[in-house]
């Protein structure tokens, strides 16, 4: 773990050493590595390797067991309740079950993420939520409900509300696992704007087509470990 | 805290069907409250009606003056309990006796002259609530050296007393159980609400609301429906008493006693504990789902 | 079958929570009606204890023979609403005066001989609920030949048995609805179960189970929640009885008045219907989920 | 719509002219199509184009707005309440966000559908959930509750619990969505294991590499129309 103080500053997250299991089951074992500030790297790995879990990890949906997690400057074994919040709202997710709201259209579950963030111009967060909605090609579906959507639409509207609140760090757990080419190509070009804008760019994947797409880092994940078989550098 | 406002109706509209229910519920727990309440007050007063009736006689000495004896009323008026104090000449007192023998009152026709000294009668106040005081009083009157003999319902009023005073235990500690229950009732329907959206309340946390921007809107959701259940409960109520009351009126049965209604203070009163009680459910239940 | 109780009881322990919640709900509201009827059983006793002591006084003509009273005697016992009937003589009568007039007996001493006739006590049995039924009786019994005269206390037992009928219309239209209320609570408890469990019934239903498959389970949970909703709101109140009676009865205040608990036939009657309650809140709610 | 008398006995699913609308919605507009018994088929389109809705109004999931639908012999809109349910039962279905139930193990969510079909012997029914979580590779998994398992799991999860009926029509609506190549091919293989015993398979997908590794027929949406761009024949 020897890194020189420049790279030590680029550092957005550092993991060494963390282990996440559920009763007896090891999602992560011993994971170490870093994401630089203004990254875009591949989170891959067979089904049940722990992509998700790390994600969980990231945005505080899970706590680690074991380990010394830093994101964004905060240790995330020593983060109070009230920092917690905070900590989200510099973090956009695309989560793979889509976690939408089902009692709340589209808009409002998009909107829901400035309104959290403390944005009040009823205005602006039209603007901007449309907006997203336009580029993710929902504006017709701003109304409707997430249970009636396909399964494509929610995905875009998944999408919509990660970016909505322009996180430093987005993390997107198959991001187009339920899209077209067409419209896969449109959320990876939505990625590729937010990490243009300095956005750090987190995608788990097992989509093959993808990864060879991007001259992106890719961190490989089996049974909870890290296997670097291609592409990736150890931590 | 428009904001707060404007989410909390949202719920409200999003959640129909639950809210609804829970709402019907808190209604009818309210209902049953404030219709104990109902209860309970006019059984009281009705006691306190029959009660009315209690006084005790005085017998005053035979050389006992009438300026005398109206000095004596007039102490006699400052004693703990006292209502009203009337001097009754002997001629009324007979009158009175000859009353109450009624059909036998040909046995004092056989008497020369009326024997009876005068007399004072004293009405006790109705708030009384017990036999001792009664005696208590009984022989303070005693005491006084213008009285001679001092004559009530001793054995009738103890008893009177006693079932009284038993009403009005049962009456206070039912509508305490009553009342619990029915804060649990306000607030497990409280509870069910907030699980029925934990998984809406989850997804919010994670998109990085902080426990205000949730709590906020569903404690004046809690509240909202408490005072909605506590206007719709007592409202209910108030609509039975309306309808019904002129039944009984005209029944006859209640020609001397007057059924109200729970009194304005105590209306507010539960409205604002079924508020309070939304809100606590909700702040009890709330706290399981922030933890992480 | 065995699977439908098995399933049931699956259910059971995967919700927990939910239906841990609801079933405190419905033990409190059992509880309530229970707590209820005991109320209104013992208030209803204690004033037919009360009325124990009415009796009317058949004064009969001063000719009658001893023989002659006995036959009348017999003759009122089979009249409605006597229960007992028993010879008084004159002297007894007198000494009864006597005793009545306290301080003011020595009037009586005054008097030549005794002027009282001999007289029949008529004691008129509990159930009686109406004065007019008294004054039919008292008008029969004071059209006998043998009979002089009959006295009772009029003016006051109207007024009881005012108090008392109302009191019973009030308590038989409280407890109902009570009652009532309570059942929608049940029932409205059962909807937010179902509610709660609308996804896993709708991909129940998917997968291809039939009406009776998703039917059963519930019905029998819905039953049996109300079962042990009943038995621990009835468990409840009798534990609350055994806890409070004793204080009460030393206290003295009901010496002469035993508080019983509801009749088991009452208990039974209000686990069976939080059963059926259950029963009918989920039968009404499934439909609205078994359309398509 | 000629079509000779033997045919006709070999269709199991016959759309005509079948429309379906939400409101002013049209998710699915005129569409014809037969579908033979043993017929191995893909659906394809664009995310909306209908795919999911064709697949709910062969399950009876929604019923249609017009036109005239027959599936298994059986006439969809003159369907009995009484029949629905054996009908069901003859369908096994891949749901594209699994439909899972929370709070019953994944053993329980697999072994519903044989209870559902009547089933008693509790031993039959252990084993043969028991085979099946083993052919998809969630033997370990069978006593865990499905928001614990990964997106892959899940979805194994459904595809067990489409196959354990052993059901003459399998609908698999993006069977493959959140599965890495590996179990992708697991599945496929289950897929084709029961079409070789004889069942009616369809399947919808956005996955080229899908369809170019089959040599089977495939339907192609757009717009809740049929475009018959290649490989297809019209109905
Ligand atoms: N809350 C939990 N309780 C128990 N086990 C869990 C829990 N969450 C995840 N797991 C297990 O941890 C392992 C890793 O899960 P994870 O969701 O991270 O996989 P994944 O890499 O995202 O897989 P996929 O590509 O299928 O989404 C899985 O075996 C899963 O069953
Ligand atoms: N219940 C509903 N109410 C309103 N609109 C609906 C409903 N169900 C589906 N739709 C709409 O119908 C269209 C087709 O949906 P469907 O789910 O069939 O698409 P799909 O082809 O499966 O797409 P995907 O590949 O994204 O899953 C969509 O635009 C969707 O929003
Ligand atoms: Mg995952
Ligand atoms: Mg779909």
């Amino acid at each position: 773990m020897e890194q020189n103080n420049s790279e030590l500053h680029r550092q957005i997250i550092h993991f060494y050493r963390v282990t996440k299991h559920f009763g007896g089951v090891y999602a992560l074992c011993d994971l170490s590595f870093d994401i630089l500030k203004n990254d875009f790297v591949f989170i891959t790995g067979p089904s049940g390797a722990g992509k998700s879990t790390l994600i969980k990890l990231l945005y505080l949906g899970e706590r680690m067991s074991d380990g010394y997690a830093i994101v964004d400057g905060i240790n995330l074994s020593r983060i109070s309740r009230q920092q917690i919040p905070m900590l989200r709202r510099r973090i956009g997710v695309i989560f793979q079950d889509f976690k939408l709201i089902a009692n709340r259209t589209v808009f409002q579950n998009v909107a829901l993420v400035m309104e959290v963030a403390g944005f009040k111009s009823r205005s602006l967060i039209r603007e901007r939520v449309g907006d997203l909605l336009e580029l993710v090609g929902l504006s017709h579906q701003a109304d409707a409900y997430p249970p009636t959507l396909s399964g494509g639409e929610k995905q875009r509207a998944a999408v919509a509300r990660a970016m909505v609140g322009k996180p430093k760090i987005i993390l997107a757990d198959e991001p187009t696992a339920s899209l077209d080419p067409a419209a896969s190509e449109r959320v990876l070009q939505l990625l590729r704007a937010a990490h243009a804008r300095g956005a750090t760019i987190i995608i788990t994947t097992h989509d093959r087509d993808l990864l060879s797409r991007f001259d992106a880092r890719a961190i490989y994940l089996e049974g909870g470990r890290r296997v670097d078989a291609a592409g990736g550098e150890a931590g | 805290m428009i904001g707060v406002f404007r989410r909390a109706l949202g719920d409200f509209i999003r959640h129909r069907f639950f809210h609804g229910v829970c709402l019907f519920t808190i209604v009818l727990a309210v209902f049953i409250v404030s219709a104990f309440a109902l209860f309970f007050i006019n059984a009281g007063d009705l006691m306190a009606a029959w009660q009315r009736g209690v006084r005790i006689t005085a017998y005053l000495e035979a050389d006992i003056e009438k300026e005398q004896a109206r000095a004596a009323a007039e102490a006699i008026k400052q004693y703990e309990g006292v209502d009203t104090v009337s001097y009754v000449p002997r001629e009324e007192g007979f009158a009175w006796l000859k009353d109450q023998l009624g059909p036998h009152s040909s046995l004092l026709s056989d008497l020369k002259g009326n024997p009876l000294p005068d007399a004072l009668e004293i009405s006790i106040i109705r708030e009384l609530e017990d036999g001792e005081v009664l005696d208590r009083l009984a022989e303070k009157i005693t005491g006084r050296p213008e009285v001679a003999d001092v004559e009530y319902a001793r054995k009738w009023l103890h008893r009177f007393y006693g079932i009284y005073n038993l009403f009005r235990i049962t009456a206070f500690v039912m509508a305490g159980l009553v009342f619990v229950a029915i804060m649990f009732i306000v607030a497990n329907t409280m509870r069910l609400i907030l699980y029925s959206r934990r998984e809406e309340i989850e997804i919010t946390r994670i998109i990085g609301a902080d426990e205000e921007f949730i709590k906020y809107p569903l404690y004046l959701e809690a509240a909202m429906l408490g005072l909605l259940g506590g206007l719709g409960g007592t409202g209910l109520l108030y609509a039975g008493y309306l309808a019904v009351m002129p039944k009984f009126s005209s029944g006859g049965l209640l020609q001397f006693f007057q059924v109200r209604f729970i009194p304005p203070e105590l209306t507010v009163f539960i409205i604002i504990s079924s508020m309070l009680v939304g809100w606590l459910g909700c702040y009890f239940t709330i706290r399981r789902f922030l933890r992480i």
